[in-house]
């Protein structure tokens, strides 16, 4: 597979893999209103998987495909174009290039396998309820006991960690120093007794995040991934095209798309005062995209992006917030609904709701402005 | 104590000012989505009857008093419908000797007006035989009111009908009803007009109390989370945020009690029009504003469902399309308001 | 002239003054595009005297109309209706009333007199080029020498100083205690030995504001007013009218009143998108109406207004920057111009330009949000 | 280095990298407003025939060598009529054999194109008699060109004409010509079309320059004003502000270079058309909006005339609605871009 591919130039690759998806992602999945639990996502992923296209991003020895960036971002456009569901995807994009970066031979050769076939579901778990944004205060207690650790503390905002069998963790190895330096990597199955787990509903009433509850749970000593103490670090690096694809503006297209039929469906596309409005957004929409493409540009050069690109995250999920705003204050008592409008399949409500976590995780567009304060515009702390 | 205060007052035997939701999380998502015992509970206190005449048997309280209540359940969440039930309450009054009142006011039977035949309108054109949509909380009605056109006129009309129901984000629903009624009383066109822009205001205070309450429970968290070893209410870009929301919930009191005092003096059709628009929408923008921020300054728990913040955010969200969305009431406004420079 | 204006109800008393007013406020004085000099404002100044009506706040026995809370507001809403231009009015506002509470009687029958006639016109001089915000951080330095004190520094922002012959400063008698507690008030003539006067234009050209430098200035001990070291209580206790008057929805009325006849001008009058922003305006400006009604209300039963009346500061001058914001994008070339425009007596540039101090001077909109946060939301430091 | 890098760094000889704005101060409220010598030095380093082919005499460099040369003009205030000269350049080549392009070229004479009859506006109706409006820099002129309707097209004329000058806030000013000129060509619509265009798109990119410039003053100011004993730029809600300035700026670049890339690739017009749209709206928000804060966030300062940030606000307000305001072309994008789910 990845040989023929790599033959291809950019645009014959594109045509390829828009081919494909028409042709075998699910109808049924496209545009899903939320993201999809492993059961709902399992045949997409299946697929993906026995196409060999699961894991674009890693080395073709691992599996994967092997693609260079400009191949990537290409493959995630198309994806996005069809409205391809998200699949399960924490093994994919967050373990698997760790592990491959700074696991064991032993562990790449057992856990990688079982990521391409959808054998293993990994949940991530990073966040702590009283840390919050300050995501290295976390204090997931490991006391090293000789051959293992023992673990004693909880997770939170878990993404869908009901639907994993394994789970990968930072916890707190060393008391005694900087909050960032006494943090390590565990890799444990969601079945080690100890472990409970709480769905928590969100706004959409749709259990997307759990509670990760550890009571005395067993870690062997084989389950740390790199050296001890260094888990922060290796969970920080790794940042790659996620920065970049919450910023696409595919979601604020799709968002602005709807807008427009709920004028219709409304009886105000032909408002003035609307019109005014969309043409606003139309405007924001180009630029947020000439915003995207430079920085895509940028990546397919094989450049690395630096803290800027928090701005088109801050760019992309303000504005989609703000076109489902005006998708709500349109759809008049349709706004209040708890499902999809009856007649025309739009959903303001949901949308309105679904736009709102995208500026509170992945780093809170109030964090990032700290972040981009400092780092990029250098201004004192 | 004053009036207002006193039915503010009043107002904590069913919105409990402590915060204690536990009524309204018990409620949502069932039929009829409220609780029969507390609606006649607020008949017995006469707020069913607030803007009727005493001599019909109402209270005949003001718009100030009537907006000050409804503030306060909007602050509590109560589900009981209390704008939907005065609203039916004002126009068998308009009818004159129409039957139903007395047991309305009292809180045997609650009919529900079916006015509406489309979204985001303010106008009840009483179309015969066209199906009403968007009853608040049909479910729990015991008969439906219609406004159907007639010669020169409008009349009322009582109907028993069995409504099909869709969920609103708050755990309440919406009734359609399709249904042939009897005529019980001639319904004065002004008088509609009158109900409806009562309605509409009251449902701007209601906005006020789920701003405010949200606003409230914000201004907690930002005083006791910890973040980076401080309570992140020293942050000070959030507590230029939060000044911002409350610069919002001042301009929406300030614009819905100025909108009060306008009826309250009696005004001329197109001025009681404008006031009420420019309180709706002011209402319906700042609640969803605020509620937004709400939710996004708790962060990650904002967005559970089991936080109450979010409450707020799907109480806002029904409620600032419910008698007219912002962009229908900044267009009315427009077409009543006089010019800004007199 | 106070007795008769007592005996009439507000109703009588507005018409009485709207009477008096169009009939004597000089009609080449209205509306002026810019804050007047003395040389330009006296005509009205001294008709204002004549009339006895100079200082509407000041008790009868000094001279002033010794109006209640209610008819203080109404004579200021009706100068306001007609365009009547600010005078120099630093005597009038500030100086008067503080000598009145903490004068010597010396003082009181020395100084209050001359204000009245227009013999002494008043510069305020509290700013520092080092403190900015931080106000009570004033620098200029009053050595006791016995007889008298030495002042050394300077101050600047100081409105109209070339216009003033006296001059009320905060100086800093006192350097070991916190900063706010060393600060004396003292007064001074502009031709004192040692002072000198810069003009700095402004954005829009004007010399409204002046650096003043003190160079070994003497001032006699009985030229301070009330106790040592108190000054900073005196003059932060100043806040009377005027945290109300900078609220006033006249200026956002009068800019809105100009949008419109401009867009007349553009042709655009009858644009969609300019209506629709137009009503969104006028929906915002009558709500700023409503909210200066309430404190106004408050005003009138002569209650006290807390820090939040700095809202309305916040929203009258922030709507007021926004409407003038959309008269320059609506005058096309005519935005840039630097006098009117010709034909309609309209200048967007102008506007915008006045827009622009009103969020900086008097609390900037920044600090105006620190001192809410703490004070009306007790949010923690 | 790139054209791009080469054009910009060339740039320093006329708009000093360190921001020395003595020789701008001391044009401002002169006649003609410029200085002719670096006028002629433009000329001569070949960036008023930057849009004009080779084989005519230009440069012939692409939009994107253009937008980065007018940003660094921008960013120093330059007050030479770069964009009318390469404007009324364009018009000459365009005409083939048309008198006079050479000597524009080299600087020795400077026609200004007198198109536009009435404020706010990209079209040229050309029409005869109509005086002619907001030509920039005219009193420095030394003559004027005229597009002229004539049957079935557009005539270039040639005139002498003594303006009268209206002045700016940038210290430049306006001239209103009332001239009949000689005919010297025929004028391709297409032609004059696409010189707007591409004039309107390097204001926006002189915009651009001008928003970052003051941008950079600020965060200087931030990092070294001191208040309340710490630099004001380590409190939060300025930083946030400033945050929020920068993505404005990142906007703006964004819209600006993919337009001019758009050009470059030779662009249909109404593609052509929606990109330099597009990249004016935001360039002339955006300049306004990031000077307007610059102002503020230099508080009492900001607010004098011997401050430079100050004369960054000037220029935006004179160069946002230059080749149109952000109103016009809003409505312009609008009626030349595709559907945005392409």
């Amino acid at each position: 597979m990845g040989e023929s591919l790599d033959a291809l130039d950019e645009v014959a690759f594109r045509a390829h893999v828009r081919g494909w998806i028409e042709a075998n992602c699910p109808p049924e999945l496209r545009h899903p209103q939320r993201r999809l639990h492993w059961r709902d996502n399992k045949p997409w992923y299946l697929k993906l998987s026995a196409q060999g296209w699961l894991a674009p991003a890693w080395p073709v020895e691992h599996g994967g495909m092997g693609l260079d960036a400009a191949k990537q971002l290409i493959l995630i456009e198309e994806l996005e174009r069809h409205g391809a569901p998200r699949i399960s995807d924490m093994g994919v994009l967050m373990l698997g290039p760790l592990l491959i970066k700074h696991g064991s031979e032993a562990q790449k050769a057992h856990f990688l396998p079982r990521i391409l076939s959808g054998e293993d579901i990994w949940a991530q778990g990073y966040s702590e309820p009283n840390a919050g944004s300050d995501l290295a205060a976390l204090r997931l207690e490991a006391i090293d006991q000789g051959e293992h650790w023992v673990l004693n503390g909880q997770k939170t905002w878990i993404t869908f960690a009901n639907d994993a069998n394994w789970i990968f963790v930072l916890a707190r190895t060393d008391k005694g120093v900087k909050k960032q330096e006494g943090i390590s990597f565990l890799l444990l199955p969601m079945d080690s007794p100890g472990i409970s787990v709480r769905p928590i509903l969100n706004l959409d009433l749709h259990d997307e995040f759990c509670e990760v509850f550890f009571d005395a749970v067993r870690v062997p000593k084989d389950r740390l991934v790199g050296e001890v103490n260094k888990g922060w670090t290796y969970a920080k690096a790794l940042l790659g095209f996620e920065r970049i694809a919450i910023g696409s503006p595919r979601l604020s297209a799709n968002g602005l798309a709807a807008l427009k039929r709920l004028a219709e469906a409304m009886g105000r596309a032909e408002d003035p005062a609307f019109l005014d409005q969309y043409a606003r957004f139309r405007l924001e929409l180009a630029d947020l995209k000439a915003l995207y493409e430079r920085y895509s540009a940028a990546l397919k050069r094989g450049e690395t992006l630096g803290a800027e690109v928090s701005i088109l995250k801050i760019v992309a999920t303000e504005l989609f917030q703000r076109i489902t705003d005006a998708q709500l204050e349109m759809a008049g008592e349709h706004a209040g609904l708890l499902h999809p409008m009856p007649g025309p399949a739009l959903h303001p409500a949901g949308q309105f709701l679904l736009a709102r976590p995208s500026t509170i995780f992945g780093g809170s567009s109030e964090i990032l402005r700290n972040v981009l304060s400092r780092a990029l515009l250098e201004l004192p702390a | 104590m004053s009036m207002v205060e006193m039915i503010r007052d009043s107002a904590g035997a069913v919105a409990p000012r402590g915060g204690d939701l536990s009524r309204i999380r018990a409620l949502r998502f069932t039929r009829p989505g409220f609780d029969r015992a507390v609606w006649r509970q607020m008949a017995e206190m006469g707020w069913v009857g607030l803007r009727v005449a005493e001599d019909q048997g109402g209270t005949g309280l003001g718009m100030a008093e009537y907006c000050a209540l409804a503030e306060e359940l909007g602050r509590g969440l109560a589900p009981e419908p209390l704008v939907p039930g005065v609203f039916s309450a004002a126009l068998l009054a308009a009818c004159g000797d129409a039957p139903g009142l007395e047991a309305l006011l009292s809180g045997e039977a609650l009919p529900l007006t079916a006015w509406q035949e489309r979204a985001d309108t303010l106008e009840a054109p009483g179309t015969p035989g066209a199906p009403r949509v968007f009853v608040p909380m049909a479910a729990g009605a015991t008969g439906f009111l219609l406004p159907v056109r007639e010669d020169g006129g409008l009349a009322l009309q009582a109907a028993e009908a069995t409504p099909e129901i869709v969920e609103t984000q708050d755990g309440g629903h919406y009734g359609t009803i399709a249904a042939q009624g009897t005529r019980i009383g001639t319904l004065p066109a002004k008088a509609l007009d009158q109900a409806l822009d009562e309605a509409a205001l009251a449902t701007a205070a209601m906005l006020l109390g789920v701003m405010e309450r949200s606003f409230g429970m914000t201004l907690d968290y930002l005083r006791t989370r910890q973040q980076f070893g401080k309570p992140i209410g020293s942050f000070q870009a959030l507590q230029h945020r939060a000044v911002d929301l409350q610069i919002q919930v001042t301009l929406s009191r300030a614009s819905v009690e100025a909108a009060a005092a306008t009826l309250d003096a009696g005004a001329a059709p197109a001025a009681r029009r404008a006031a009420v628009s420019r309180a709706k929408v002011r209402a319906a923008e700042a609640s969803l504003l605020v509620t937004r921020a709400a939710v996004q300054l708790h962060g990650a728990i904002g967005y559970t469902d089991e936080y109450d913040v979010g409450l707020y955010l799907r109480k806002a969200m029904v409620l600032a399309n419910q008698f007219g969305s912002a962009a229908l009431h900044r267009r009315r406004f427009m077409a009543n308001a006089v010019d800004a420079d007199e």
